[in-house]
């Protein structure tokens, strides 16, 4: 009952509300519906805390049963709490004082609790050595102040290592990774774009003249013919799949909330 | 390790210790060797994800630990910041908000709910959250459906009703376009009856060809209805009108993605190796 | 120099290209390291010898200039810079060209970003646009920079009726109420216009479903190639003008400059990016010519047997 | 023709009148040339109605044009309107100007105190930091001052003994500032019900010539600047305004009128007629498909695959790749997804193979979690399900692409699974999938990553296939049912559409009228 009836009495209740709400324009209407959105957002909160569980979870785990690759999970563990710590302090100055040595102590005090979850036996050690960094680092934060922590403003954020780990490492990676998608669009072009059938000729003729018509030079050689195409292409059969397609998939979410609202679609909450 | 691995790992180090050497020549100045370290790595980033077209191998699973790594903590640190501190602090107490320094959005006077400040109902979504939290705890795991159902069920039905307004009737309407484009009756069409792309005529083609476009995409998804005879030619002539658009809509994101690359190599050339302006 | 480089590269790829059809016609398949190789190389050439062309606006981007070119000076616009880094190659430029356009026409500019990443761009169009181009234009007054807001579309759901909720003050913890520009904005109703640049979700598509259409806003976009075709059907109904793509930042540059000489000397990224846009197209075209090619090879040799 | 006609009239009296001004003004100098231009005619018939379907706040004035406006003597610029301020609001404004700014000084403070303090023991140590002070402090305003260190040292003591002496000063005088604040605003409804008494007209802004109404939109919060109170009279009142701001018509003063909140969106009740058509029709399916009615579905061959992949799997004793997508447990693209991992899990768990969830949000994480751990349930296997087996990641969009790459080149599953929102990571997850040699089967709503799906995958689900999966795949009746109602609304649509059509073509514009959303 407890595990099964109430969720499901929440979901109605609540996707009910938010359904006829937006049909009740009035103050008290609207002032619930905000407080609604801020639950969400908070409950996002907690659920931040459960991701970075799993997060470590998994590499200790691999860790500890020495899985292919392990040894990379120490350069997950240490990328995290680095960046942690440099999202969460500041330097008040332009010296650094004993960061680096703090920043060191703080890692090597993750490090040994990994160990300590991985070990089999002696984790009792591990988490001595745990304790000593973890002394160490605190003591390190009492007595240096040509940095300190920021809870209260996020001036961390702005601080000079986050924002050049996030600029040249963060964002270098992401980029590139992003940038990867140039040589496997042109593979994949390669590899499918064959006329096997009707469907995949008009895929493949379509693709060409929409590329051909991105391109200054080709310009002269097929002529104005073929952007005129191409736009045609983007204005008329585009619109209307892409019209038909927005519309099945609005019925098909309308469907599944429905579903879900109703209690008939709950596949999504666990049994037992 | 092989010794081969050993060898390319010595050169590999040997090539990004020179380039931050150069580079912090060149660009001179306090800091030099910082900014020049930075570059360097973040070039070294790039190529050792780069290097993942050629095949798996040890830099790129560095290089790809280490965005894990640190992009889970960007997005907690983030979240953090502007989650608890920007969203949850300043709703639930004054004297918090002072502590993290952020203004108080409760507003100076706030009313009461069920003879209750209604602050104090943030209460709740924090249990729920609290809830969430129990799936750590693996006997009471069951009790984080809560939330669970909370979040979904709202916006289930949040959902519902914007894309039925958005997505639906919207487009619907937007499907009524004027079949008889500028009519004045027939003999006047068969008068000014032209090819011209700005013509009333093809103006009445497109109207047409979009409008059974539509239709017959949507037959194409019909599930309960055997395609057969007309409706399964309706249904042929809409996946093919789906073909052509994903074909164009394929040709048209070619563009883009070469942007990207464009972008990383103007960083590699321009940025670290200093080779072009 | 820079002539005699891209000649080579060109020819370079143009044998090689022939050398693989004539293999394909032989009826061997194409390594798909070697297409790799060229796609890089026709990409690398035409930066480091840079090539460029003149090009005149589509209709959907014609629109955009003009809504943005016949609003009454000082109306409200709403920029909402929602991408990140990686997308900012495409996306970039057209926030700097549709921004510098806005604070030439002086209109007030009001900006904000629904990613977290948004922000640090914003910074780069402030450094080198608005710095640079419009000295004269005060922070607060000509324009105001709103900074991030998480909740994606929760922010869109509770800015459309409330946008002083969600953003007590400017990203310089500036209070809502001491900034002059926003006088007179209690919601999304209060702008004339609302243009959201970005690629991914959410993002203009977002910005049309939650905040145009219910508001009745005109809403405009530059969208990251891939999602353009996407938003075609809400052009010109829910919106009033759309840049797709690096092409659609190109035209709009072009278009800009030649209507604005006082710009004439402005940087111009996208314009730059098409040439090697041109080059990679034509490669990745003939890459599919081959396949096709091998294709019919190998199934006629199939039939024979 | 008429219109025409009347247009032409309008034009030669404009043209007329400004001819005569121009005369008029040639003849005799400006300055008595004031009162040559008579004050225009008012508006008639000015009604004022609070604003429909709003939360309130909200009052619309309508009104008919002045004679002189566009006719007549054409003299007519713009409307004014002005609404009827007691003096109590200037008392509230002032209260809640000061307990913002008193709140905004003290976070100052707050902020200050810690930086100026740390300059400060900088500058003691080594007054050569000056260069590079964090913090600026208070310096006279001429241009030949040089800041020196022992002036700066000075101006910190200074500023930090003015923080430490004012700032509980300024902190303790919030409170009873709110107090009075919240007095004020409780005393509003009675300064409004004084009226005419202890208040006065204030311009609340211009309607443009030709206009005949005007809405005007109050904030909610009472804190707020331009609040406007509820079930409160309000008085407004219009006058037409020339070129020379001086000539205007008299005032037509019209009140009281009251603003309220509307229980009902009377724009949106085609939104409410299709929500009700699909409650309807889902019961109504659901009910029959209960009832036992046979439901044909049509073939779908991405669906049919999936067997046969996990048959694969199991053969070649690899594991199968399930992914959730990019969106957030409130989707609802990942939602149809969980019910379809659902099935799938269940699969797996009957055949014995194995299966990875990596996921991208800790939400959808505990939920997949869930959602396998019953599967395996169902499946009487619950010793088989490991936790481990449905992990997150990160929460950054190309990490995990990352991430998710690495696991697919070194565990290579037999078959990946995509199904729920992608962006522009679908084309690199699914080429690798293709490099590592497996099965792909992919479904997404996405509409611009549906090409590389079916560009690089084996099998896809476009749109609106995807939220038919899990009924697919599950079989039971209900949902099958849900399947049925899903079509015959498309039904609806296509009549619809086509009565609209044929509507607007025969020029009878009503229908699609109805369909219109307002607001």
């Amino acid at each position: 009952m407890m595990k099964q009836q109430i969720p499901r009495l929440i979901v109605l209740v609540f996707g009910s509300f938010l359904l006829f709400q937006f049909f009740v324009p009035h103050e008290s209407s609207e002032w619930i519906y905000e407080f609604l959105l801020d639950w969400n957002i908070i409950i996002g909160v907690f659920a931040l805390a459960v991701g970075i569980w799993s997060l470590f979870n998994v590499h200790v785990e691999k860790i500890k049963i020495r899985k292919f690759g392990w040894k990379y999970s120490y350069v997950t563990v240490i990328g995290f709490v680095g960046m942690v710590t440099f999202g969460l302090t500041a330097q008040n100055g332009q010296e650094w004082g004993w960061f680096f040595p703090f920043l060191a102590a703080v890692v090597l005090t993750v490090l040994m609790i990994v160990q300590a979850g991985a070990s089999k036996g002696n984790a009792l050690l591990f988490l001595g050595a745990a304790a000593f960094f973890a002394l160490a680092a605190a003591v390190i934060a009492w007595l240096d102040t040509t940095w300190s922590f920021y809870f209260q403003t996020a001036v961390p954020l702005q601080s000079f290592m986050f924002r050049r780990m996030f600029d040249n490492v963060l964002v270098s990676l992401h980029a590139t990774m992003f940038s990867l998608l140039a040589f496997f669009i042109a593979s994949a072009a390669y590899r499918a774009f064959r006329a096997r059938n009707v469907m995949a000729s008009l895929l493949l003729i379509a693709a060409l003249v929409v590329m051909s018509r991105f391109n200054p030079y080709l310009e002269p050689i097929f002529g104005e013919q073929v952007s005129r195409l191409s736009n045609w292409l983007m204005n008329v059969p585009n619109l209307a799949a892409q019209r038909a397609v927005i519309m099945g998939v609005g019925l098909g979410m309308v469907a599944t909330a429905l579903k879900v609202v109703l209690g008939i679609e709950r596949n999504y909450m666990g049994k037992g | 390790m092989s010794r081969l691995a050993v060898v390319v790992f010595v050169l590999i180090c040997a090539a990004f210790a020179l380039s931050w050497a150069v580079r912090a020549g060149v660009t001179g100045g306090d800091h030099a060797l910082r900014e020049a370290f930075l570059v360097t790595l973040s070039a070294f980033m790039t190529l050792a994800i780069m290097s993942f077209m050629y095949r798996d191998n040890p830099y790129y699973k560095f290089a790809e630990h280490l965005f894990v790594g640190i992009s889970a903590a960007y997005w907690m640190c983030v979240g953090f910041w502007s989650t608890i501190v920007g969203n949850l602090v300043p709703r639930i107490s004054e004297n918090l908000s002072e502590f993290f320094k952020v203004p108080y959005s409760g507003g100076g006077l706030d009313f009461d709910l069920f003879f209750l400040p209604y602050r104090y109902f943030y209460m709740i979504p924090i249990v729920l959250g609290i809830l969430l939290l129990m799936r750590l705890v693996p006997k009471a795991g069951w009790l984080s459906r809560w939330p669970l159902a909370f979040i979904v069920g709202t916006f289930a039905g949040l959902n519902l009703i914007r894309y039925l307004q958005s997505d639906f009737v919207n487009q619907i309407s937007a499907t009524f376009v004027p079949l008889f484009v500028e009519w004045h009756g027939f003999g006047d069409f068969i008068g000014q009856l032209s090819l011209a792309a700005d013509g009333q005529f093809v103006a009445m083609m497109t109207n047409l060809i979009i409008f059974l476009g539509v239709l017959c995409g949507l037959i194409y998804f019909f599930f309960s209805k055997e395609h057969t005879g007309w409706f399964g030619g309706a249904s042929r002539l809409g996946i093919w009108i789906l073909m052509i658009t994903f074909g164009a809509s394929f040709g048209y994101t070619v563009m883009g993605r070469i942007s990207l690359l464009v972008g990383r190599l103007t960083f590699l050339f321009r940025d670290w190796l200093g080779i072009m302006s | 120099m820079g002539n005699l480089g891209i000649i080579i590269a060109l020819a370079l790829i143009g044998g090689g290209l022939l050398w693989l059809l004539i293999r394909a016609i032989r009826g061997k398949e194409v390594n798909r390291r070697l297409i790799f190789v060229f796609i890089l190389v026709s990409v690398a050439a035409p930066i480091l010898f840079t090539i460029t062309f003149e090009m005149k606006p589509t209709p959907i981007v014609q629109a955009l200039y003009d809504k943005i070119e016949n609003l009454p000076e000082g109306s409200k616009v709403l920029l909402s810079f929602d991408f990140d880094p990686p997308m900012a190659p495409e996306v970039q430029p057209m926030a700097d060209v549709v921004s510098r356009h806005v604070l030439a026409k002086k209109h007030k500019a009001i900006f904000m970003t629904l990613w977290a990443t948004g922000q640090a761009q914003f910074n780069i169009t402030l450094e080198e646009v608005i710095r640079r181009d419009f000295p004269e234009a005060r922070d607060g007054v000509d324009y105001v920079d709103l900074g991030y807001k998480a909740g994606n579309e929760g922010v869109l759901n509770v800015i459309r009726t409330d946008f002083k909720k969600m953003f007590p003050t400017d990203v310089n913890t500036v209070p809502w109420d001491s900034l002059p520009i926003l006088n007179g904005v209690r919601s999304c109703s209060d702008f004339d216009l609302i243009i959201s640049l970005g690629g991914g979700k959410p993002g203009v598509k977002e910005w049309v479903l939650f905040v145009g259409d219910p508001t009745r806003v005109p809403t405009a976009g530059g969208v990251a190639a891939v999602v353009a075709p996407m938003l075609y059907p809400y052009y010109p109904g829910q919106m009033c003008g759309l840049l797709g793509g690096i092409k659609g930042a190109a035209e709009y540059e072009n278009y800009f400059r030649d209507n604005h000489p006082r710009y004439a000397g402005m940087t111009t990224p996208a314009m730059l990016m098409m040439g090697p846009q041109t080059v990679a197209h034509v490669v990745i075209l003939a890459f599919i010519v081959i396949g096709n090619v091998l294709y019919f090879v190998t199934r006629r040799k199939e039939v024979k047997r | 023709m008429r219109h025409k006609l009347k247009l032409v009239l309008v034009l030669v009296l404009c043209a007329w009148t400004t001819a005569a001004a121009q005369t008029d003004t040639v003849l005799i100098d400006p300055v008595s040339a004031a009162p040559v231009l008579p004050p225009p005619l008012p508006v008639t018939n000015l009604q004022a109605q609070d604003t429909d379907n709003d939360h309130g706040h909200a009052i619309t004035l309508t009104w008919e044009k002045s004679a002189d406006d566009g006719a007549g003597r054409n003299s007519v610029l713009a409307y004014e309107i002005f609404r009827w301020f007691p003096f109590q609001m200037d008392v509230v404004d002032a209260l809640r100007k000061s307990v913002s700014e008193t709140r905004d000084a003290v976070r100052a403070f707050r902020i200050d105190l810690p930086r100026a303090e740390h300059a400060l023991r900088e500058l003691r140590e080594d007054p050569g930091k000056l260069r590079t002070l964090r913090f600026n402090v208070a310096r006279p305003d001429d241009s030949t001052f040089q800041l020196t260190a022992d002036y700066a040292i000075r101006a910190l003591e200074d500023t930090i003994a003015f923080i430490r002496e004012h700032g509980p000063i300024l902190k303790n005088r919030i409170k009873p500032l709110q107090q009075d604040l919240e007095k004020a605003l409780a005393e509003l409804p009675q300064a409004y019900a004084d009226y005419p008494r202890d208040g006065e007209w204030r311009s609340l802004g211009k309607a443009l010539v030709g206009s005949t109404s005007y809405t005007n939109t109050g904030a909610k919060e009472s804190t707020d600047k331009d609040f406007i109170p509820d079930y409160t009279d309000l008085y407004y009142r219009v006058e037409a305004i020339t070129v020379d701001e001086s000539i205007r018509s008299e005032a037509v003063t019209v009140g009281p009128v009251q603003s309220r909140g509307q229980w009902f969106h009377a724009g949106r009740v085609p939104v409410l007629g299709f929500v009700l058509m699909f409650f309807v029709f889902t019961l109504t399916f659901v009910q029959m498909a209960k009832k036992g009615a046979n439901l044909y579905v049509r073939p779908l061959s991405g669906i049919e695959a999936v067997d046969d992949a996990i048959g694969r799997a199991t053969e070649m004793g690899r594991p199968i790749l399930y992914l959730l997508g990019l969106g957030d447990a409130t989707q609802v693209s990942t939602i149809a997804s969980f019910s379809v991992l659902g099935r799938v899990a269940k699969r797996v768990a009957e055949y014995q193979t194995s299966i990875i969830v990596p996921c991208y949000d800790p939400v959808v994480m505990a939920v997949a979690q869930e959602v396998v751990k019953s599967s395996y349930l169902d499946a009487g296997r619950s010793d088989d399900y490991k936790q481990e087996s449905v992990f997150f990641v990160t929460n950054y969009q190309f990490a995990y692409v990352a991430a998710v790459n690495g696991i697919m080149l070194r565990e290579r599953p037999a078959t990946n699974i995509y199904m729920g929102k992608f962006m522009a990571e679908s084309l690199l997850l699914a080429e690798t999938g293709t490099l590592a040699g497996s099965i792909q089967i992919a479904g997404t709503d996405e509409i611009a990553q549906i090409p590389f799906f079916i560009v690089a995958c084996d099998y896809t689900l476009i749109g609106e296939e995807l939220y038919a999966a899990s009924a697919y795949l599950g079989r039971e009746p209900v949902l099958l049912g849900s399947l049925k109602a899903q079509d015959w609304a498309k039904v609806v649509i296509m009549a619809v559409a086509l009565i609209g059509m044929l509507g607007t073509a025969l020029g009878w514009p009503a229908f699609a009228q109805l369909l219109q959303v307002t607001g």
